[in-house]
């Protein structure tokens, strides 16, 4: 059975590499977000923790805050601890990557990235994994509570259905029929971004 | 009228006139070496018709003769091209008016 | 000269740049609509004759932002989503998910609860294994002759699937404390003679496929990583076993009751992608043992236990995970207390199984990173969600 | 050699070879040039059918069409940023003016020369006869010959083979040439990918 | 054959078994009242008829065969919808290949976009001509026939360039280059294969190697088996099927050249594919089995049947290796055609003109000389073979693949050291 690495335990090792860089609360090792990647490192690293394998990276967003979980796992110990990271800043937030540490980051981070909107500093390859560059927003923040814009998820009617060509992708159609439901020209524009793959 | 010797020798001409003007006048490399080949199409063709129409003993000669030019061109074409690669390796470019390396 | 020439020419300039040395690399697309992508997946290669120099994988084609939607249903409604992750293990997604549920809620699941989860999520294995290693094959350019005879197994797994819970891809079949119906009469019967046909099936393709000549030379020392680049990269299940670390959740964290079942965990030697294809043989074979230790096993009692279909758990949060045919699939709920939660996360083994991809297939030619691309077995639905 | 049929042929074929030679003077597209030299070669082969020399028709097919004019595309195909067209140089003029001298010349001579009697039969069993004289009277030309062609397999080989080392030393030396021609040097040293340009033909390639 | 006189058919115009008769009848019956090129224009055009009436049923049935064939391979039960047992299937997909739109690429260059659909059959049906169905049953018996069957076969590859080329994919060049490289390298070995029969038969006419077979009572499979199955794998490289098709290897580049070519376009291609893998096993069965001759059977049963049951056999190998089959790496393809073929058949060809001199110089009785040379011939090949088998595999391959099993050891890297040293250990 896997078992839970004292996060008290981890503490240590994290202060030990950085003062107060961790703290314990509730049972929940949070990181301060400035020492993550030489904090993690030192879990990696310290032959008691041995956490070499990323298993999870995620982020909850808290509408006060935006919380980053990260699952860290042993193999040979066979522990497992999850650590938490805060961000306040809900207009540009940023965390250090972790692909330094952990090459398995990569893909996690760009998907936080691309669906909180929180920025990973030293990230060497930070785009937007599922959505299109330029997609107004990030959908698994609270505060996406529809898609802004004229831009509306699914298709309203197949290519040629009607006059237009009512793809939903902006910048590949000057215009699309307007919706019943749509703000009446409101006189939101189309986001005027390139298409994801310009240059596919 | 009748085809007779003349005649093919006539068009051999022509052919070879035609590839001689491609040769001199191409700027591509490749295109060069296609006025080439014609050039020697056009010899080919020539032995050939002697060889069909003369009477005296040289028509197995002359036979031999096609394929030995055929070979050569073969070896010719391929280390031609070889060379056409080397030059666009270096210069980045295979027009022959602008490979002129003498020149410095 | 017209304008529609010119256009030809700039256009024909660009693609006519192939192959050879000192020319410049020409970009190919895989996809997303391509034979061997398994969906709607994009490889953008960019090859030097017909060497991979750089491989860039676009995805978001099937991205149905499932983790927002599940914010709003409750937590049994969600159940049907997380068979659309994976739609080739939807069991496996299922139980993954309720395990996350069931400890949020500090639920116990009967018995006979626990052994049916076991025997479906193996035959899902089962199933699931049989198609990677048919398109596996595939992808190293046979005729489709043994994806169809692997066919032929999961077709079996299917209908038994079908005949327990009406489906036979989307089953939405575990339920938070259990699983939702009791297993059919016919099943059993219908399994014996599935696990007594099975290790001949298994022997035929061991004969058709582990010393086919060709097989080799496609396949091993192709898409090779170390152990420690496996682990670095966060990559699980059948490629880190290939690569020869011994990690099956099944064993490490042993969840419904597995660890009363007895398997082994099969590792490769080289880490490339005839050992993840072996591994994967060889999984099917365990799988059978565990199916086989159960059948006559499986308890009586209730199959589920009493759990309000508007469950309020309290707040907290949960990160549960199973070993899925493809690798760690966790699920990381938060709670607030609410009948929807508040946090819904999959942890996508496939997703995260393509972090190495770009340094496997980098240096061998296309076809080998077709073949690496397939030896990593990647579900798009799982990829993109 | 009066019978309609032989006219026929003779002219088609003529048609064939001097209009697929001169279109590789029109034509604008060096893929085009190609396959009217190829068009121009089968129309040769056709006219060695009609002088009854089967055996050369043959080998020509196999040689010209099936490996000249292959090896012509594919260095083509190897030099991908050299220029595709097939445009004339200023020696245009003058090259005209040459070939039609020794066309008239060679015309001239040709129809003005008294060639002698003319032989009726051709010659029966060529391939037999041509392959025994191979092995006998010019056996040395044939291998010589051979040796010519295993020089000439191993000259391309050494000259078309890439290395790695020379090619570090060519980029230098470019380099020093080319001082102050930046642009080209930075053309050499960082080859654009194609992606942008690529992108209607990349459009379709996914839609396939 | 009682009191049927066989005389009376020999010779009459319709004796198909002999193809002069009628040729002859309608060259004598022109010349009565036209001039005499005509004769030979319909002669040629009635030739070429007789050739697309033969193999334009002969390719809808193979198509079914084909398909069934795989079918059965795959535990499948194929076409079986339309018509009794699905055999008008092939004529509901000509009929939807038909119907479908024709798509042209916008930026395709147009002309040799559209050509290459129509000239592909040029090959293609030229080669029937050579192939003799029986003793003179062949449209046009040349003496330089195995020479014209190679000169053809390889200027298709020009096709399927422009194909690749105009189509401005890069899928579909991907083929094209892929399809020349092949082959360009493949014809070497066929060459050489045929060289090896050509040398020991003396005559270059494909109805001449056959006569000889039927005159030595040896098929030339037993006399060089080597390079019979170089010319197998060299004409199916060339054919593009499996092991050796890559240059429509559908899981890397969709299908090759012929990417962009929709509806009755991609049909021709496929017809012609089709064909040519049908013709090809009618040369190998011709070559290396006999042709129209069995051991005296052709006296009693037609040729073309024989000739025709021959075919059958060996395209239904050609499917099998299809069906079974995965596919090899370009390079691993080019390797095997330059390190193994060539030098194997250039072996053979040695050999083969040592055993004409000896046969010829020493005038021995070829009743006992040419099974014993059949004997050192198939023991040179199993060498060969046997040499290469050793020779090729890697220092990689030759380790065996196999898991380990672990029961209780889970963990990470010191296990998997832990693990490895015991399997190491176990050996």
């Amino acid at each position: 059975m896997t078992a839970q690495l004292d996060p008290a335990a981890a503490a240590e090792v994290v202060n030990a590499r950085h003062e107060n860089a961790g703290c314990v609360d509730a049972g929940v090792l949070f990181i301060e977000a400035a020492q993550l990647v030489e904090a993690v490192e030192a879990l990696r690293d310290d032959e008691a923790t041995d956490l070499i394998f990323l298993c999870n990276l995620t982020a909850v967003d808290r509408e006060r805050h935006f919380e980053l979980v990260y699952h860290l796992q042993s193999l040979d110990l066979n522990h497992i601890l999850q650590l938490k990271v805060i961000v306040t800043d809900r207009e540009d937030p940023a965390v250090p990557s972790l692909t330094g540490v952990f090459h398995g980051a990569h893909l996690q981070e760009r998907e936080v990235f691309d669906l909180f909107g929180i920025r990973f500093d030293g990230h060497p390859d930070l785009r937007r994994l599922f959505l299109w560059d330029g997609f107004p927003g990030y959908p698994l923040r609270k505060d996406f509570l529809q898609m802004p814009g004229q831009v509306r998820a699914g298709l309203p009617g197949f290519p040629h259905e009607g006059e237009q060509n009512a793809w939903p992708v902006p910048g590949s159609v000057p215009q699309r029929p307007l919706h019943p439901n749509d703000p009446q020209s409101s006189g939101i524009a189309v986001s005027e971004d390139e298409p994801a793959e310009a240059d596919a | 009228m009748i085809i007779g010797l003349e005649e093919y020798l006539a068009l051999g001409a022509l052919l070879f006139s035609l590839g001689f003007y491609i040769a001199l006048s191409k700027k591509n490399a490749v295109g060069v070496l296609m006025g080439v080949e014609l050039m020697l199409n056009a010899v080919n063709l020539t032995l050939i018709a002697f060889s069909r129409f003369s009477t005296s003993d040289i028509t197995l000669s002359t036979q031999v003769f096609v394929i030995f030019i055929i070979a050569v061109a073969a070896a010719e074409v391929a280390v031609g091209l070889a060379l056409i690669l080397v030059v666009y390796r270096n210069r980045q470019t295979i027009n022959v008016d602008r490979t002129t390396l003498l020149k410095g | 000269m017209t304008s529609a020439d010119d256009t030809r020419s700039a256009l024909s300039g660009t693609i006519e740049t192939l192959a050879g040395d000192g020319s410049e690399p020409v970009v190919v697309n895989l996809g997303p609509q391509h034979p061997s992508t398994h969906g709607v997946f994009r490889l953008k290669v960019t090859l030097d004759g017909e060497i991979v120099q750089d491989a860039e994988m676009r995805i978001g084609y099937l991205h149905r932002s499932m983790e927002k939607l599940a914010e709003e249903r409750t937590y049994t409604q969600n159940i049907p989503f997380t068979d659309r992750i994976d739609y080739l293990a939807a069991m496996s997604n299922n139980l993954a998910y309720c395990l996350a549920a069931e400890e949020l809620l500090g639920v116990e699941v009967p018995p006979r609860g626990q052994a049916i989860r076991v025997l479906f999520a193996e035959l899902q294995r089962v199933a699931s294994h049989a198609m990677a290693n048919g398109t596996f094959i595939n992808d190293c350019g046979a005729w489709h002759t043994p994806l169809f005879y692997m066919f032929r197994d999961r077709e079996r797994v299917l209908d038994m699937f079908e005949m327990t819970c009406g489906a036979r891809l989307t089953t939405n079949y575990m339920r938070i404390g259990g699983v939702a119906f009791d297993l059919p009469d016919e099943l059993l019967p219908t399994l014996r003679s599935f696990l007594d046909d099975m290790p001949d099936r298994i022997a035929s393709y061991e004969d058709l496929l582990m010393e086919n000549e060709i097989l080799h030379a496609r396949a091993r020392g192709i898409g090779v990583i170390s152990p420690e680049m496996a682990i670095n990269s966060s990559l699980s299940g059948p490629i880190l076993r290939a690569t020869g670390v011994p990690w099956d959740l099944r064993k490490a964290n042993p969840y419904c009751g597995y660890e009363n079942y007895e398997f082994d965990i099969p590792v490769g030697e080289q880490g490339d992608c005839f050992d993840r294809f072996l591994v994967r043989m060889a999984e099917v074979k365990q799988s059978l043992r565990i199916l086989n230790q159960l059948i006559d096993n499986i308890p009586d009692g209730p199959w589920l236990a009493d759990v309000p279909l508007h469950a309020r758990p309290p707040e907290g949060e949960a990160y549960a995970r199973v070993e899925s045919p493809r690798g760690e699939l966790g699920f990381y709920l938060v709670s607030d207390g609410s009948p929807a939660p508040y946090r819904f996360h999959c942890r996508p083994p496939s997703l995260i199984n393509l972090s190495a991809l770009k340094e496997m297939s980098i240096g061998g030619t296309l076809a080998d990173a077709i073949v690496t691309l397939g030896s990593i077995d990647i579900v798009v639905g799982e990829i993109d969600r | 050699m009066s019978s309609f049929g032989f006219h026929l042929a003779f002219w088609l074929l003529a048609a064939m070879t001097v209009g697929g030679a001169s279109m590789i003077i029109v034509s604008r597209n060096l893929i085009h040039a190609v396959i009217y030299l190829v068009i121009s070669m089968l129309g040769v082969a056709g006219l060695y059918l009609t002088l009854s020399a089967d055996f050369i028709a043959v080998v020509q097919v196999l040689i010209y069409v099936g490996a000249i004019s292959v090896l012509m595309l594919f260095a083509i195909m190897l030099t991908p940023r050299a220029e595709r067209n097939n445009t004339e140089t200023s020696l245009k003029l003058p090259a005209a003016a040459v070939m039609v001298l020794i066309l008239t010349a060679t015309v001239f001579v040709a129809l003005d020369t008294d060639w002698g009697a003319v032989r009726q039969a051709a010659l029966a069993d060529q391939a037999r006869l041509i392959g025994q004289s191979l092995i006998r009277e010019y056996v040395l030309p044939f291998e010589i010959g051979a040796v010519l062609l295993t020089a000439a397999l191993v000259g391309a080989i050494a000259l078309a083979r890439h290395d790695d080392e020379d090619a570090a030393i060519h980029a230098q030396s470019l380099q020093a040439e080319a001082d102050g021609t930046a642009e080209d040097v930075a053309l050499l040293t960082d080859p654009p990918l194609v992606e942008v340009e690529a992108d209607a033909g990349a459009g379709e390639d996914g839609g396939s | 054959m009682s009191g049927f006189d066989l005389a009376v058919v020999l010779g009459a115009w319709y004796d198909f078994r002999d193809l002069n008769n009628l040729s002859r009848l309608i060259t004598e019956w022109i010349a009565d009242w036209g001039p005499d090129w005509l004769s030979s224009i319909v002669t040629g055009l009635l030739g070429s008829l007789g050739i697309l009436a033969v193999i334009g049923p002969t390719l809808l049935v193979l198509i079914w065969v084909e398909r069934k064939v795989i079918a059965r391979f795959q535990q499948r039960y194929g076409p079986n919808r339309v018509g009794p047992k699905g055999l008008l299937q092939p004529v509901a997909d000509a009929i939807k290949l038909i119907l479908k739109e024709q798509l042209a690429p916008r930026a395709a260059d147009k002309l040799i976009f559209f050509l290459p659909p129509v000239l592909i059959f040029v090959p293609g049906l030229l080669i029937w001509g050579v192939l003799p169905f029986g003793p003179r049953m062949s449209v046009a018996d040349l003496n330089v026939g195995v020479l014209f069957l190679l000169a053809v076969s390889g200027t298709g590859v020009l096709v399927l360039f422009m194909a690749g080329w105009s189509s401005n994919n890069k899928y579909a060049l991907f083929g094209a280059m892929r399809a020349v490289a092949m082959s360009i390298s493949y014809e070497v070995p066929m060459v050489l294969a045929l060289l090896t029969l050509v040398v020991f038969s003396g005559t270059m006419s494909v109805n001449g190697i056959v006569e000889w077979q039927q005159q030595e009572d040896v098929i030339f499979i037993l006399l060089f088996p080597l390079s019979a199955i170089a010319f197998f794998f060299a004409a199916s490289a060339e054919l593009n099927r499996t092991p050796a098709d890559i240059s429509e290897a559908e899981s890397e580049i969709v299908a090759g050249y012929h990417t962009e070519y929709s509806g009755m376009r991609f049909g021709l291609f496929y017809a012609v594919e089709l064909g040519n893998t049908l013709v090809i096993s009618a040369f190998i069965a011709t070559f290396f089995l006999g042709g129209w001759w069995l051991w005296g059977l052709d006296q009693w049963v037609p040729s073309w049947i024989i000739l025709l049951a021959k075919t059958g056999a060996v395209y239904f190998l050609l499917i099998w290796t299809r069906g079974t089959l995965p596919r090899l790496r370009i390079d691993q393809l080019m390797s095997f055609c330059w390190k193994a073929l060539v030098p194997a058949t250039l072996i053979f060809v040695a050999v083969a003109a040592v055993e004409r001199t000896l046969l010829v110089t020493q005038g021995w009785d070829t009743t006992i000389a040419l099974p014993i040379m059949a004997v050192i011939n198939i023991a040179l090949t199993l060498g060969a073979v046997m040499l290469f088998a050793r020779l090729a595999r890697s220092e990689r391959l030759r380790r065996p693949a196999r898991t380990t099993l672990v029961r209780d050891r889970v963990g990470g890297l010191a296990a998997a050291r832990e693990v490895a040293s015991q399997a190491g250990g176990g050996d």
